[in-house]
């Protein structure tokens, strides 16, 4: 842990302002991710609160100085607690003139953008797609408070002392750049200084380079007469407690850890690498000393089969995958769900349908969870929120998983998974406990019953290496108690109940649904998954601006949490925003009858805070107009 | 600790057995079952995991942990079990549809990770519990009922696949040899590694017949040759027959004509599996089929020693994992 | 063709019933799904009204003599049309005591109960798990009519001139037994005759000991006192035409024939076997001479993607499975939905989840066929409501799916697959004309646009080797028009918005939903798939009963009819049997906001009609209660 | 009929290339846009299917009919056109990942039926596409995203797989040798039936080098051995190395200490696979690995041929058929 640190101090004006959202562009090659993850971490440290949205092409190097290479990695940071990395930009840096004309459009009227101006040229203009500078263009001039910076150039003179050669001189533009954006925020170069010692320790040229830019960016805003002031953006009062900047993905596998490590469970992670959940992997396995054993296998298929033997033999057993894959396990998890054995399947979910848009988000496998399988073969499903929300989630699904002996579906989605946000470190005496037991020989003078039933209606996992209590297990339909095979008609419509039952009851042990405002009037506003910053953000908006609107947002998808029903015939008006065509909604709907209405998006984008307030208040506006007339 | 002395009868369940009066899965079941109790090995820790097929009901006729799993992908159960339960002795039961046709992959990926297990690959030759359509084991030409016309792929060898898979054990068996079967089963259990035994096994209701002459008393001395380690290749009712290597192809010879020295002496143990190869590919009725163990290499590493070992080493070197420690890593900031 | 034939005289009484449901059970190998098919085909042929339900195990010879190795085969033929294979049995013919055991339950009081005493001694009760004869329970004598015949030993002594070995001669005597049904219910021996005649063409002697016996038996009927009397059933006012009895799945390969026909279209049917898919496979392979080529791939997933592979070369193709298999298929179908090619993906619903019971039926598949891929990937879903009507939506299947360039979903059921009735052989010219095109090099002057498209929102067939129309498809997201891989959000949008209303505006293609009964009023019971006879024939009655019930059957899945919502708001309650935990319930529900009621069977069986009978009344009664009160 | 001429520009789509500067795709899709013209087969009945990864984006690239279908599945694809549209020409491109992981039975089935289409398969040993985790041709031990401390699985070697699949066609080429990988492409458009062409192909960004000995100027000539039919196996820079046969295995000599006649003959027609196999399995560093046409064995019936002639001699036996025939065959009665 550091002290949140100070940044060198300015002679310039400071202005103090409440929150800033900066996007940072450029070629793929340019590094735009590391900076935006260091500007990322650096007012994470400062006390900030913190939101993040990487995006970058789905290409692994798209072509150069194009617009579809541009990748880009907005940030905001406030200080007041926010749940989007923001709508509209405050500050825009591009490296050349295909992050320009892709990105300007967000750019708020009076907003700064920053240009290398070396990366405009004829030849970039070209690869572009452009005509002419679109930097001297009239409208921009006019927007914006344009800054254009001869970044290259500056960089090659502050690193000339290393006797780099030019390309790798200039592979330093991004720290030189960041040093910029450090000074026109108030941000501490510690960090980052610290990170380049650490990452470049080996290559004492490059790692000096990368400082000297750094420090040079910094030098050229207090110098240059471009700038008259610089932001600072104070410590937000978040709840107290020690905090670190984590992703989603990152916190989705410590939390499977953690849960690992309170149920006494070693952690099985079968998968295959697909976008956006391959990360989860990549994190897991450096875990090996927690007893994380992670198996890429051949397929999705053979990755949830082997976790579902892992789960047989008695250890924790985990897959993930994205839509695609989740298509390939259905088979499986069904098989899951006639075994009842305890595991967890992560869907971090990706733009649809098929390959559709991999690098994209989206929300539109709630229904394959919920259907995607043959037969009645209900599945818990839980839908993490944000991104330090997936470490909660993940245990969350351990613990139902193991007390009803079923395996769980975790929803994340693209969006949360690369997201970041300030998390506070939980104590581990926070956690849920959870106990897993395993039926000993000994435990009974009864014959054992590998398909009797406890109050949960979960049946004793009982594990291979356990003296009498030998049995078998499969596919076909099976005898409650003794688990043989049954064709009795009878006792398949019991186990179909039973199995829908058993998933139903879950709602006992959940939460009931909480709501932001009030629990009945004019508007509710349902949401699920990574639209939570938004869709609260939006509420939050209106509420201020004096509708009457709430804020339902469900993490417990299915079963729903008990009180959902009333909450919904409570309000005049129930609004689903959804990143689909409108999933959540169609279960509401067929299970309370209420006329949910959509705010559908599917364009592989989270929402903007704008879009939902203009369509909450809409409809919160028509309503207060039918009541008034 | 004194276990105790097990038989045949210990390791059948209570379920009734419902294989079609006849079927040949009835003699590997009872070779199972009179092995398992010579292993020694304890009844708890011996699980049998299958696919779907006639054959692959196996599971449940034997009393110890079981599971009939889904089509075709019995062996990548078996890794996710052996790879966290490496005390566990696990088999796969599969057939020729379940292994070869849905299975394919993984049945290759099995061996190639040298997965600790033992595969006992029933090949009838036909899909027995989808009532008679062509395997990808059956004969160019099979009429069956999804080949009015005649099968037109060309049938799949499980032992060449498995050698290209640079598999650690490969045998083959036939359910009408009881003894040879229970030995090789044997063998297989003593491999570390993944060993596959292929059985010829008859289904009597859709593919009757079909390897008779390797079943059958009367013509399986001229079409079958035992395989030994470090014995010479000879076959026919009165071993009059032999295999000799010439230049990159094995013949027939007549014993009688060629010095013994001259035939190919069986070595399981080579780590080169060209001549094993070869055997793989010696296809009645132009040769005879080779029975009995054709590789076994040992001291392969497995896949599950080895994810284990890398989680000693992990520890050894990180000591156990500390979550605290893991959430405080890197850049943390105090709110107060 | 034949004419009807007319029975051997009987010299004792006849009388004349309107309809008779015999099941006949023994063991698997007792050849009683040989002896169910002649009887309907008979009974066909006597111009009845037939309809059949074949039940067997799983096993493919289950251990002889017990329960689980029962196989039985139910028939009910009438002289008025009939939709059900009946409920309670007027005969029960048992060859066995395990027979007799499982099957009693369904014979009605008085009912008539043909045993074959040679087939209950000591040996056979203990297989089939019974303490002693459990013929001679007084409850069965005082219950039914029950007759004893020693028909092993009476066919040993009909066929020893023929100098069969016993175990051949006890062979025939599943033979004796029809002959003595055929008796009983005065149908001519002369098919069966004639069936043995050609099948054992190349056995002289197990023909004649075959014809013997059956001669044997219908002599015995003649002959012994037992019987006072036979029974006729007259022949059925069917719609004039030519018949013959169809199953199910002979119905859809001869339907998927027809259309390819029709089409001009060669067939490709690839698919891998499955329960109870598989007869579909069986039957299209013997027709290659009408340009069928069927394809048993390694797996489901080859299967369809072979399908696809075809369909993008301009050929009709068709896959098909059963509920692990279509599991598998989800992904390609998703690519499917992208590539917009026609193809049919037919599944044979069995019971489930997993393997769940694969030898029996269920409709619990509707929600897998709606949302079982990633992403939104809308496809229209077709489902037939008997055996003869596997044929025509087979047909319609293939309309749809090049009229809108399309994957299409057909759901057809165990029940329907084998059971067959009299289906009315149509004439070509009734068939719907379907055309496929594929646009030429010189069509147009403009560039070629591979994903524009007409009024139906259909893109052109473009098929390899048209010169200067090459171009690419593929599962990422794809710009309407040109078809090039795309990124753009809005085009994304719009094309999720062009898929589902593609399939959207199939609505305006199909036929309004009709009904039976009125179109409003207390009760409205809408059905799908193999559900139609029983809930018809229960509809029917109630209304005989004076209830005020309708019915609507739904075969148009999705999109679901135009009319069904105001069907649905126009009568005071709206019933939705299904054989499955209440899919189509909830999505109508989720629809139209109605508050169906669902009647629920997940037990591997079809509805008995009185069950059906017995929740309409029920909820007939407390409406008209309500209104009263 | 003249054919207009084509050169390679001909085959170039009008769509960005998008692989990383550098990426040996690059040259494998310049040297398919320059061979196919001298085939002088139509563009449009040409066409090209792929799976997922960085090198199933090719059909994009190519002025043809194409399909970047799914993963792992592109060879079932090309089974349904092929066998429906037997006059085109198919290609199906795919990765080591693609191939021989998700897409390994499909792989080995496609081989086995024989179906007369051209698999190039871009073997980097890598996952390009999803970011550089290990893949089933990657090295014992190599440190990957996916395996930080190491592959524990022992790599696959398609070749062998191939031609335990009783492949008809198997050959190997490197991206940076552009006449071999050329020439190699041609000879595989030539055969009639399967044919495989693995082309070691450079990941630049998540591999590089992997394969630098054999693609290495500097290095290849002792690393690797180009088989020509008919000639004996030379290499060395100086051709001062030679293999040669002895007993059951492959060995390396010194040319100038044998004579030539003792060297092994390529010969790339023998039905017989064995030495082929023995071929397959020579890796750096103990051997050199060879590249060109390992196996070329023409006349095996095709999966397309024999599914289409099914279809021909049932029409000569039955007659084209006849609907109404068939739902009046059987028993039929009349409603009046
Ligand atoms: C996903 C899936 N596809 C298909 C089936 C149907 N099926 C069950 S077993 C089988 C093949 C059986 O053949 P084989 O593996 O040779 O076993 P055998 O019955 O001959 O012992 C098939 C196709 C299934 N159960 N699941
Ligand atoms: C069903 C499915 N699983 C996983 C993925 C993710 N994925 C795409 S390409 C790929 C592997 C690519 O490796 P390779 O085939 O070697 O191709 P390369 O990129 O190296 O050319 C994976 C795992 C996917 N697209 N679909
Ligand atoms: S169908 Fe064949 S393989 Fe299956 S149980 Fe019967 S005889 Fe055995
Ligand atoms: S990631 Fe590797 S294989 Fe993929 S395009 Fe880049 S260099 Fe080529
Ligand atoms: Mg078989
Ligand atoms: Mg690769």
């Amino acid at each position: 842990m550091i002290d949140t640190s100070t940044p060198p101090a300015t002679s310039k004006t400071v202005e103090t302002v409440s929150g800033i959202t900066v996007r940072l562009c450029g070629d793929s090659g340019d590094g735009m991710q590391l900076l935006g993850t260091q500007l990322t971490n650096t007012s994470a440290l400062a006390g900030n609160d913190v939101a993040t949205f990487p995006d970058f092409p789905a290409e692994i190097r798209a072509p150069r100085g194009t617009r579809a290479g541009v990748s880009g990695f907005q940030v905001q940071f406030a200080s007041q607690e926010i749940f989007t990395p923001g709508d509209t930009l405050d500050a825009l840096v591009v490296m050349n003139p295909a992050a320009m004309v892709t990105n300007i459009g967000d750019l708020r009227k009076g907003g700064i953008l920053i240009a290398n101006e070396d990366g405009f040229n004829e030849k970039e203009y070209k690869l572009a797609k452009v005509e002419s500078n679109p930097l001297d263009a009239d409208v921009i001039e006019q927007s914006y408070r344009v800054v254009r910076v001869s970044m290259t150039k500056m960089t090659r003179d502050a690193v000339s002392e290393f006797g780099l050669s030019t390309k790798f001189a200039d592979r330093c533009k991004n720290f030189f750049a960041m040093g910029l954006v450090y000074w026109l925020f108030g941000r501490s170069l510690d960090p980052t200084l610290r990170f380049i010692e650490e990452k470049f320790s080996k290559k004492p040229d490059i790692m000096n380079a990368n400082m000297a830019a750094l420090r040079a960016g910094w030098a050229y805003g207090e110098t240059t007469e471009v700038f008259g002031e610089s932001y600072q953006v104070e410590a937000a009062k978040l709840e107290p407690g020690t905090y670190r900047n984590i992703m989603g993905n990152q916190a989705l596998a410590w939390g499977l850890i953690a849960a690992s490590q309170v149920s006494g469970k070693d952690l099985f992670y079968g998968t295959y690498p697909i976008t956006p959940a391959s990360d989860i992997l990549h994190e897991l396995t450096k875990y090996k000393n927690f007893g994380v054993r992670t198996f890429q296998a051949e397929d999705e298929i053979a990755a949830v089969c082997a976790t579902i033997g892992a789960a047989f033999g008695g250890t924790m057993a985990v897959t993930a995958s994205s839509g695609p894959g989740i298509a390939l396990k259905g088979e499986a998890m069904g098989l899951g769900v006639m075994l009842e054995l305890p595991m967890i399947i992560v869907n971090v979910q990706r733009g649809g349908p098929s390959t559709g848009l991999p690098t994209k988000t989206e929300q539109s496998d709630l229904l394959q969870a919920m259907f995607g399988r043959n037969g009645e073969a209900p599945m818990p499903i839980l839908a993490p929120r944000s991104p330090g929300d997936c470490f909660a989630m993940a245990v969350e699904a351990w613990r139902i998983a193991t007390e009803c002996m079923v395996p769980v579906m975790l929803l994340s989605d693209g969006y949360i998974a690369n997201g970041s946000e300030p998390w506070k470190i939980p104590d581990m005496k926070d956690l849920p406990e959870i106990k897993c037991s395993h039926p000993a020989a000994s435990d009974s003078d009864e014959t054992f019953l590998p398909y009797g039933r406890n109050e949960n209606l979960a049946r004793p996992w009982a594990i291979p290496g356990t003296p009498e209590l030998m049995h078998r297990v499969g596919g076909l339909e099976k005898e409650d108690g003794t688990g043989n095979v049954s064709y009795d008609p009878d006792n398949h419509q019991h186990m179909v109940d039973t199995r829908a039952a058993k998933v139903a009851k879950i709602a006992e042990r959940i939460p009931e649904q909480d709501v932001f405002g009030a629990t009945s009037g004019d508007v509710l506003v349902v949401s699920w998954g990574g639209t939570y910053g938004a869709c609260l953000t939006a509420v939050a908006k209106c509420r201020d601006a004096g509708h009457d609107v709430s804020h339902a947002h469900i993490r417990y998808m299915n079963p729903l949490p008990s009180n959902i029903g009333t909450l919904l015939r409570s309000f005049r008006t129930v609004l689903v925003p959804e990143l689909n065509a409108g999933q959540l909604r169609m279960l509401l709907r067929a299970e309370y009858l209420v006329d949910c209405v959509g705010i559908n998006k599917v364009q592989g984008k989270p929402f903007a805070v704008t879009e939902l307030v203009d369509a909450i208040t809409h409809h919160a506006t028509t309503l207060r107009q039918t009541k008034a007339g | 600790m004194n276990l105790p002395v097990l038989k045949a009868a210990d390791f059948a369940s209570d379920q009734d057995v419902r294989w079609c009066p006849g079927c040949g899965d009835y003699s590997i079941l009872a070779q199972m079952k009179k092995v398992l109790p010579e292993l020694g090995f304890p009844r708890e820790k011996t699980v049998f995991i299958s696919g779907i097929g006639c054959s692959s009901r196996f599971p449940y006729y034997m009393n110890t942990y079981g599971m009939h799993s889904i089509h075709g992908r019995a062996p990548t159960f078996a890794t996710g079990l052996k790879s966290t339960r490496p005390e566990l002795m696990v088999w796969v039961i599969t057939g020729d549809g379940d292994a070869l046709s849905i299975g394919g992959n993984h049945f290759i990926h099995c061996l190639r990770r040298n997965l600790d297990v033992n595969i006992v690959l029933f090949n009838n030759r036909i899909y027995g519990l989808t009532k008679g359509q062509y395997s990808p084991t059956s004969v160019e030409g099979q009429i069956t009922k999804s080949t009015p016309m005649g099968a037109i792929d060309h049938p799949l060898s499980p032992l060449s696949v498995a050698l290209a898979a640079e598999a650690t054990f490969v045998a083959r068996s036939i359910d009408a040899h009881v003894k040879h079967l229970g030995e090789t089963l044997k063998a297989a259990a003593a491999h570390k590694g993944t060993s596959l035994v292929e059985v010829y096994q008859n289904c009597n209701v859709f593919n009757d017949g079909a390897m008779a002459y390797a079943q059958e008393r009367k013509q399986r001395a001229d079409n079958i040759v035992e395989l030994e380690h470090g014995k010479p290749l000879i076959f026919g009712a009165k071993g009059e027959k032999g295999i000799r290597l010439t230049g990159n192809h094995l013949e027939i010879v007549n014993t009688e004509d060629v010095p013994s020295d001259d035939l190919l002496i069986h070595d399981a143990h080579d780590p080169n599996p060209a001549i094993q190869m070869m055997l793989a590919r010696m296809r009645y009725p132009e040769m005879p089929e080779p029975i009995g163990v054709l590789r076994c290499v040992e001291g392969v590493a497995t896949y599950n020693d080895q994810i284990n070992e890398q989680v000693t080493a992990a520890k050894a070197k990180k000591g156990e994992g500390d979550l605290m420690a893991l959430f405080n890593s890197g850049d943390t900031w105090q709110v107060a």
